[in-house]
């Protein structure tokens, strides 16, 4: 596995593959990095009538610089509203729209549940993460999330340390019983592949593996038994999404580098 | 006093955190990561050694981790610490936290802002679905012995069957905050008192609403009759408002929607000093302890840094400026 | 029982006697009419740190004409901030302030509850009135509260048809013990006399007539019995007072006329 | 979908009620007794003679009034029904009532816009101390055989203890309001769907974003690169809205701030009519039924009213109007 192929490297592999799961019409809860690149080139190539929208208030901005930080003034220009957190959570709840979230985090399970809390106990962590900021709001409230990680068994467990962010529960009808109305996981996208969820156990399966990767290799790098039965090749980047990504997306390469 | 004048209220830093700041209290934080956090405010109670804070926030980055790094915070309800890119979990609080040297309390970013926006309404707590099952509701940070003292709520949370529901439905029931004081900044302050923020506002009104002191810090103070031209994009009424103090770049190295960007070059080196005790000490002393005051500050800061970060009038940051 | 005297009408003495209520540096929640005649005049006599405000949103306006109606395009001007219900109300109820409220009703009883719904049965009702609207907001949130009436005995009743906002409730510590922090009504004041409440029953007593009304008057068009041992007379309206309200305040004589 | 422009949205008042209001709908007004009214699109209902509308408002006058009188109302949630001194209650409202024509139930302002905005913001409910021992909530308007039918809530409203106090302490909790539509008037709309509007707000903002459906009637479109030079100033984003309706003075004879004032002189002649059953049926045809657009709508109001309401541009009101 390296980390880049001649044509494009797998963060690029990363925003296109997630971007490509965004139907026209979404209206898209974005952070930083490559998740902001996933709703860009989206908007940009198949969903022209997508919203991006950031917690912190800014809605639809131009984006004609990315912004660093969900608070970088430059999620405040061009926007069609400058409003506050009250304002943007209540639009990721609301029904009448299809919201989808793009969250990363440090810990998964089986069924996408997250982690971006501590490792360890609690009280007394061995590390310690940012903690949810909107992420369990967007777990919990959204019509879907999406969800990027680095590949690495460490990450990919048998049971997370700390539940910040509900992801399909305890699998089943387990997300609707706890009071859930919508929501969920649709997919994982990582360095190396792309896993989906078993529509009735709602357990992680892998759906798609980057071209240059197997799925034993996939299966060596996650913590929990997954399904790599219904495995087929992830259809790599063309060269208008890699010329949309590099040019009109992150110019600057401050996230692709 | 509401008056129609600021006189009263207009006080230097020093002046604003000693009269409405006081160990163990309270406290709200305006901004939210990189952008118009109250630094000067911030830096102010750090020079004044203030202890045994207890701070409530969404998503903090500058203004808290500095204030957790010089020891003046005791308990702190916090959603999210991390300043994007240049400290993607904000490093003096990792340290407290990994070091017990704090006690904390997680929350999401809407459950905080849900909880400042019942104590703006003066309602008794806000109802949200978000966060059902995870480890915020069933874990409580703060020890049981706490519970109920000061300021802090008897219980972290409750959860009810939703009454207009004929089947199954769980809701959480979050308590309001009401702190003590919020310090914030905005680009503008009126004559009388109004305050007019551009750009995202975060939750600093409803945090300014909620709480029982507001101090803030602006760029500019402007006539009343220019403030009151169109009062629709007003921010806050003056009688919220406890104490204005007018210095430029007050939020530097956060930025400060069509006056400054954030200052890439600070951040880093805040970042390189806070992973080491005795860097971060000297950074300290550097730039908080032995700085009389904000031009002082500014001359350290250095010309050449202002001018980078400099925000072009019509997009409100700076153009192509160097963050990586 | 005139009502008009030489010098002043019984509407501006109501109007006058109601703002030297005010302390300066109260925040008053203004209807229209009466109401705010009294909040104006108390600003520009002897309250000028008060802050008058409406609760459709408009915060301290000039009032350079007088509004007919709480969401009249003269709430909107000269204001520090026009936004909407939910932020005056939420002042209202704010625990920083003393927030006073100006209110009316169809009828009263002896603690001061309010009916601005309607008469006789509430489905099938012989009259009916617009609704609480913000009244049982204010009656309910403010600090305290001052009731203008018209002093009849069909309005000042034993029991009122509907409670719409309510008052010290059945006297004694039930406002408090119904779980109100607190607030209650100040003093009524009517064309006739201004009436208070007493600081441990919470029943209403009369405190002053105006100069050319007798106790006993007041008494014989009051619908339930009222303590007039208290009685003192109410000081006139100064030529100041007059001067400022009339030139001032409503010079269109829009609500003096 | 929610494009970069509005072509798709952009309906007569004809369309954008047949397509977005039906018999017995729920239906949110925007705008408060005299101002802003979305009288053309009132209007516009009562034109298609739809029936059995459920309208939900805090504090209504004239459009409210208009669906009364012409009986497309079967259930009212109301805090208040009046216009000011043109009729302290609402003429037709009151006879409805009265005669028994209409089932309604009473709610305080405070309580109908926390049901709004708990519905604009996903929550099940609202908790508000104001209203206990109130016969607001002693008293349920809508008989018990409707309860839970349609959007009529299981019941008016909860009493719980709150769970943070450790005394008693009891909290009224209201049903979050979802309505099928809102209509409301705004000065101004983008041509990217952008809402803004000028002055108080009201209510609008939540009932907008508590509603299913949106249709607005704007007094002017205005270029998307315009609207959002500032968008500080703005009010919703374009995904809230169904529908645009731009014709000039659609909230006569209510006032439009820096448009247009309110009307006394329509207003009298309303107060007038609406007392008696004959004269309100020709008002409804002469004014109404017989009414083809806006253009003959104001040919009829006449251009010397037309001017005599004219906003003075900087004050938002008529100057020295004859009000009386």
């Amino acid at each position: 596995m390296t980390e880049t192929t001649d044509r494009y490297t797998r963060l690029e592999m990363m925003a296109i593959s997630a971007g490509r799961m965004i139907n026209d019409g979404d209206i898209l809860f974005a952070g930083t990095g490559v998740s902001m690149l996933a709703a860009t080139v989206a908007k940009k190539i198949h969903a022209p009538n997508s919203v991006v929208f950031f917690e912190t208030g800014g809605i639809d901005p131009s984006l004609e610089e990315l912004p660093l930080a969900v608070a970088d003034p430059r999620v405040m220009v061009g926007t069609c509203l400058n409003t506050g957190l009250i304002d943007s959570f209540s639009i990721l709840a609301n029904p009448r729209f299809r919201t989808v979230a793009f969250l990363g985090a440090a810990q998964i399970d089986c069924y996408g549940n997250l982690n971006s809390t501590s490792l360890g106990n609690y009280h007394h962590p061995k590390a310690r993460f940012p903690g949810s900021g909107g992420a369990c709001d967007a777990a919990s409230l959204a019509s879907g999330v999406i969800i990027f990680m680095q590949h690495e068994k460490r990450r990919f467990v048998e049971k997370i340390d700390y539940l910040t962010s509900p992801g399909w529960l305890n699998g089943g009808d387990s997300r609707r019983n706890a009071g859930f109305k919508r929501g969920g996981p649709i997919a994982v996208v990582t360095n190396m592949a792309i896993m989906e969820f078993d529509s009735i156990t709602k357990k992680m399966f892998l759906a798609k593996t980057y071209p240059d990767v197997t799925p034993e290799e996939v299966m060596d790098h996650t913590g929990f038994n997954i399904d790599i039965s219904r495995s087929s090749v992830a259809q790599p980047p063309s060269d208008d999404e890699l010329s949309i990504l590099r040019n009109q997306v992150d110019p600057q390469r401050l996230i692709l580098t | 006093m509401y008056g129609d004048t600021i006189d009263t209220k207009l006080m230097s830093p020093s002046q604003a955190v000693s009269k409405f700041v006081q160990d163990g209290c309270q406290i709200a934080l305006g901004g939210f990561t990189v952008s118009r956090n109250p630094m000067l405010l911030a830096r102010e109670i750090v020079r004044q050694r203030l202890k045994k804070l207890h701070v409530v926030c969404h998503s903090h980055g500058q203004a808290l981790d500095l204030l957790i790094g010089a020891g003046c915070v005791e308990h702190l309800e916090i959603a999210y610490g991390g300043t994007g890119r240049f400290a993607p979990t904000c490093i003096r609080f990792k340290k407290a936290i990994c070091n017990g040297q704090i006690m904390f309390e997680d929350y999401s970013n809407y459950q905080m802002s849900l909880r400042f926006l019942a104590g703006s309404m003066g309602l008794p707590f806000m109802a949200t679905k978000s966060g059902l099952e995870t480890d915020l509701v069933k874990l409580e940070g703060f020890p049981s012995y706490e519970r109920g003292k000061a300021k802090i709520p008897s219980k972290k949370l409750d959860i009810i069957q939703n009454p207009f529901s004929q089947d199954e439905d769980r809701v959480i029931l979050l308590p309001a905050l009401n702190p003590d004081v919020c310090i914030l900044h905005a680009q503008y302050v009126g004559t009388d008192g109004t305050v007019r923020i551009k750009g995202l506002t975060f939750a600093d009104l409803e945090q300014a609403k909620a709480s029982n002191h507001v101090i803030i810090s602006c760029e500019e103070i402007i006539p009343k009759e220019v403030i009151r031209q169109d009062p629709d994009q007003n921010s806050l009424p003056p009688f919220f408002i406890d104490a204005v103090v007018q210095e430029p770049y007050s939020a530097h190295p956060t930025a400060c929607h069509y006056f400054y960007d954030y200052d890439p070059s600070h951040l880093r080196l805040y970042q390189n000093v806070a992973h080491d005790d005795e860097a971060f000490e000297k950074y300290l002393n550097e730039w908080v302890y032995d700085i009389p005051d904000q031009a002082t500050y500014l001359q350290k800061v250095g010309l050449k840094d202002l001018l980078r970060i400099k925000a072009n009038s019509c997009i409100g940051y700076a153009r192509n400026l160097d963050r990586r």
